[in-house]
């Protein structure tokens, strides 16, 4: 296992790609030329020339519609939004061309489309640069939502997701590009179905995704402190979502508490909190907890942020007021 | 009136034309008998601008249109069957039925929709050329949009962007002067479309759009020009509808005599007069043409009438596409 | 009581509204000449002149954000966004200013601005057309989300909105329009706080809104027939969900069924089963149901529409399951 | 070089131009030390802008700023003590210090953002303007974005719209080459921004943006333009940034020569030599300037540092209007 941060993973996943396959190629707001806001394709310029990794202009209606034009027209684009913020921008071509023509033309177009964002908050980047959105995509039919958590699938769901023929968001968190991880370099291809047991555990299941992930381990580890047993499910794929391994896992420890960054009213976690009713009621010892986001727009003022987030001493006090301690 | 053209040809432009004027008058008919359902907008006073452009484009050509399609696919050669029974939502459409008359498709022969959002096929008229332009194949795609549409935000986006790239798109701006009840002074300050173009530095050209020997001589040269690699071209076709924009429409917004002088200019009638005029054509040919039409729209009926409903355990069939059998 | 349709109610709304008030004026594709495309602005230009009611080009997000700017300028703009499907293309302008700019300047601007749109399906116009994204828009703070299903809350909620100082949208269900109702004329302000109890009962709660609320009561008709007593909440309010009407029903009937048009995965539907398990875990003889859409683009034929919509007899057949018939 | 002003009014430009450098140098470094966070976007290099801009509104018209609104701010006169304490995120800063960097309001200057979706604030100044025409108020808003901004919809739609109603807003794009990583040329297919003002039929203007004097009476023109009920008009700036796009950039993009090239344009270093040249100017002007301007900065700094953090219990303070009281 090699340790490699985050950013230099999904650069990876993109190298090999670019490398594997001809018809793929990138495009977005300063893919290029400038590495990447994240710099997540420094680099692959040079390496691929302008052709295949293409800056566009500021217009993210258009070249996502361009991205599924492309999808069409035999190629295999990857098309980065700079965050998920300016996604909303997109949202007509997503909801209503990508995830749409497929069944609407009975099945007769494929959309092999990949589209990568950064999401999330904890940079202090305020309210409009700190969206959380990838549950509300999540409730699109047609498409196919991951957030990788480690280094291992921030590289590995987007080769997978090239295996698929329609249209994949990959929701990256921000706050993860400079973390380390160890890559699993097994060769095998990451799943694209099933959710990932992160910690096992007997008491309390923490169910989380993305950047999220975190905070559930270190929680989980003040817990262990505490003697409590916290099993810790990362979702990895939004949808469609592996409920059935959030069952297997509740129905175990017989408590839940869902974390999820975006805002509580209408938050993923309330998919997942009432799937874990509807699966498993009789097998819960009460409630299935969420610890979301504040209802806020986020705030700038690092104590204000980290006031709106979910954090690991807000999931402790969710498994506490729980387990009736 | 543009050029002269030989007889069979006029007489095939001609035949065309009233396939979907004689189409959609049916179609109206069993919108009020109830047979077709949903919205349904017809192209009825616009057909010089299809059967002028749409065989300007080869088969491998893509073709990108809107909820306003009918004329566009009846003349790319999609039969009228398969496009009576979309209408009536059977799955001998040619989109299973799921579409209905807003969304027509037929990948055989690069029709990419019958898209209803207006702008929304914009750019994915430009990814078409895109992968085109990537994979150098000498295509064009044909993107085609109204007035109204000018107005959205990815006209700008999307002209910028196959300019900026030099991609093989042809903007076909069908310009009736109406989106829905708005006319074009209320909903564009500058009622020029083609000569917005130049803000992308795009070549463009307005042509008269009742005039389908016009519609065809521009739409051929800009054709050459886009496959030439030169990059993308903006045609804006001047135009009217004649009827409602839809079957809900209590037309409040026009004259009764303004549409009486467009219709006038009705390009069907005109260009008949215009191949009277030079020998091409009597009331026989006219007869026999009408008859021909007559059966095929009969025959499309009685597709749509006998085709199968798509079954409900079907629903959710191509939300995605099936897992390859393993192994 | 007044016999009068949804769509005359949402007129007279409008009516009232632009004569009590000389800065509210309306906004929007068609609103003027056309007469609005559902025809809730008929004569309203001839009326009111073509300052006050403004047809605006195709410019969603434009036409919403100009909104958002009359109304930081001392205006009461009533912008119409033709349907809920072409408001994705407004959503940044929504989300990011209309939700945002209050808590964002530390509270110095107001924006009291109220967005109406059609929303739901029904009426086979296909995938395009027949998004339900109420749900969703209930996800974003600082904006109100209502969706009258009556003809008093068609008419009444418009006014009541209007003396609310931040962003209110107003979801009118399209299949409602030409459905007549008893306008009530008590004259007294409609309330923009509390769900409604449309039907008393007691074996199971029927939780719902807008168009669906139609399809509960019917459903509610036949349980009563097979001697099951069905309440049925019309929840109103999306944002902020009155949850509190909703425990309190469920702890009646100890058994819920919420009933949502949008689809299921990430509906409105799972954050008030959540909610519901989270305030009445204890009441509860099961789990909670969800009647939602089947996750499939909207199909034209009626079989299929029908079929991917919430029906009487899929509550029923809800009920059914849950109170184990 | 435009023409000569008179001495006071040359200093005060002066004046102000240096007020925004140092200011944001001062930024720079408290940003390397840790006190201001998140997005920081300097402006320094283009500050004849606004300073030859902003003062030609008046206190009645209204200013909608982008993520780059520091300059902006500052001359329109939010004192730098707010400012500075928001850059901290204190609660005395001028938007609570919820706001940052990218989000400067002040609604007593009619300062309506900091907003940091490019485009996003385009649509909000066409409103602003229409709400001024509506209730017959003569004021304008000036509307303030980057040559980025102008590759999004909103541009094209608000353009058009502003135009069609004939509303008094005058859009100022600063273009300064680049749109983050992005060269002009690699972005707009026509790089001739005035000239897309064409496509709206509104009249446009190119100024040379390191021009103080330039900026100054092309910009009262079109105010003038604007507040005689003319409609829109669109500036054009042309300028440079100096400085990274953000604190968080390697500048892969552009040579340090290019840069280098350009800070032979230096706004404040070109107009001091003017003025010297005019003989209105000395060393010791110079150092009674900077050194008011420097105990401007430390106050500000003092300002956010003494500043209080919004306590904990006020975070979701303002996301909805307080409900009156009741009675
Ligand atoms: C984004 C969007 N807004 C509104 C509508 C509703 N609508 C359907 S057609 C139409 C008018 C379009 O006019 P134009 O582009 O000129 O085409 P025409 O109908 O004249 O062929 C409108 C407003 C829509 N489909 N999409
Ligand atoms: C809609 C949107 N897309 C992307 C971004 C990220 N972004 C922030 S600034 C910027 C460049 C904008 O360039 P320009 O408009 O020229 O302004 P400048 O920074 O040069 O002042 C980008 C891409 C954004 N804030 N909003
Ligand atoms: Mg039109
Ligand atoms: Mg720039």
């Amino acid at each position: 296992m090699a340790k490699i941060t985050y950013r230099e993973a999904v650069r990876a996943g993109l190298r090999e790609a670019l490398q594997n396959n001809p018809r793929v190629f990138l495009m977005g707001e300063d893919v290029g030329k400038y590495g990447g806001t994240y710099a997540c394709s420094k680099g692959l310029l040079d390496e691929f020339g302008p052709e295949r990794i293409r800056d566009t202009p500021l217009s993210e209606s258009t070249f996502v519609g361009a991205g599924i034009g492309a999808a069409l027209g035999g190629m295999r684009p990857i098309v980065e939004v700079m965050t998920v913020n300016f996604s909303l921008l997109a949202l007509d071509q997503i909801v209503n061309n990508a995830a749409t023509i497929r069944h609407m033309s009975g099945g007769q177009f494929s959309i092999p489309l990949i589209v990568r964002m950064a999401t999330g908050a904890g940079r202090q980047v305020a309210a409009q640069h700190s969206h959380s959105l990838e549950g509300w995509y999540a409730h699109i039919p047609g498409i196919t939502v991951l957030a990788p958590a480690t280094v291992t699938d921030a590289r590995g769901m987007l080769l997978a997701a090239l295996q698929e023929p329609d249209p994949v968001f990959i929701f990256e968190h921000a706050y993860l590009y400079p973390l380390e991880g160890e890559l699993d370099e097994s060769g095998l291809p990451v799943d694209l179905t099933l959710a990932a047991i992160r910690r096992a555990g007997t008491d309390i299941s923490l169910i989380t995704f993305g950047g999220s992930l975190w905070k559930a381990l270190e929680a989980a580890d003040q817990l262990a402190h505490e003697g409590i047993s916290a099993e810790v499910v990362d979702l990895r794929i939004l949808r469609p979502l592996d409920i059935s391994t959030v069952l297997t896992s509740v129905r175990k420890t017989h408590r839940a508490v869902v974390i999820d960054e975006g805002w509580r009213t209408g938050s993923f976690a309330a998919e997942v909190s009432a799937q874990i009713m509807e699966g498993a009621f009789y097998d819960l010892d009460g409630p299935v907890g969420r610890v979301c986001s504040v209802e806020v727009p986020i705030p700038y003022p690092k104590h204000l942020e980290d006031a709106a987030l979910p954090q690991p001493e807000k999931i402790l006090q969710a498994v506490h007021s729980l387990m009736g301690r | 009136m543009t050029h002269v053209v030989g007889r069979d040809h006029g007489l095939e432009l001609l035949r065309q034309m009233l396939r979907i004027r004689r189409f959609e008058e049916k179609c109206a008919e069993l919108y009020s008998g109830g047979k077709i359902r949903g919205f349904l907008h017809l192209y009825i006073g616009e057909e010089a601008v299809a059967v002028g452009a749409i065989p300007c484009f080869t088969s491998e050509d893509a073709i990108v249109g809107t909820y306003r399609e009918h004329g566009h696919a009846i003349i790319r050669g999609t039969p009228m069957g398969p496009l009576m029974a979309e209408l009536y939502g059977k799955a001998n459409g040619c989109a299973r039925g799921r579409g209905g008359s807003m969304h027509f498709f037929d990948a055989a022969r690069r029709f990419y929709g019958g898209l209803a959002i207006v702008g929304g096929g914009l750019p994915v008229a430009v990814g078409l050329a895109l992968a085109d332009h990537m994979q150098q194949r000498r295509r064009v795609t044909a993107c085609i949009f109204g007035d109204g549409a000018v107005a959205e935000g990815e006209f700008h986006e999307s002209l910028n962007l196959a300019a900026l790239w030099k991609l093989p798109v042809l903007f076909l701006c069908e310009n009736n002067l109406y989106a829905m009840g708005t006319a074009l002074g209320r909903h564009q300050s500058q009622t020029d479309i083609a000569r917005k173009a130049d803000a992308y530095a795009i070549p463009a050209e307005a042509v008269n759009g009742m005039d389908v020997l016009a519609v065809e001589s521009a739409t051929r040269k800009a054709v050459d020009f886009v496959r030439a690699g030169h990059g993308p071209y903006l045609l804006e076709y001047r135009t009217y509808r004649f009827r409602a924009h839809s079957m809900y429409d209590a037309e409040l917004y026009r004259t009764k005599d303004e549409v009486a002088q467009w219709k006038q200019r009705d390009p069907i009638a005109l260009f008949q007069q215009q191949l009277r005029d030079e020998g091409f054509f009597t009331d026989a040919d006219l007869d026999n043409m009408e008859t021909a039409i007559a059966t095929e729209i009969a025959e499309a009926v009685s597709c749509a009438e006998m085709g199968p409903w798509e079954p409900l355990e079907d629903l959710t069939k191509d939300v995605y596409t099936p897992a390859k059998p393993a192994g």
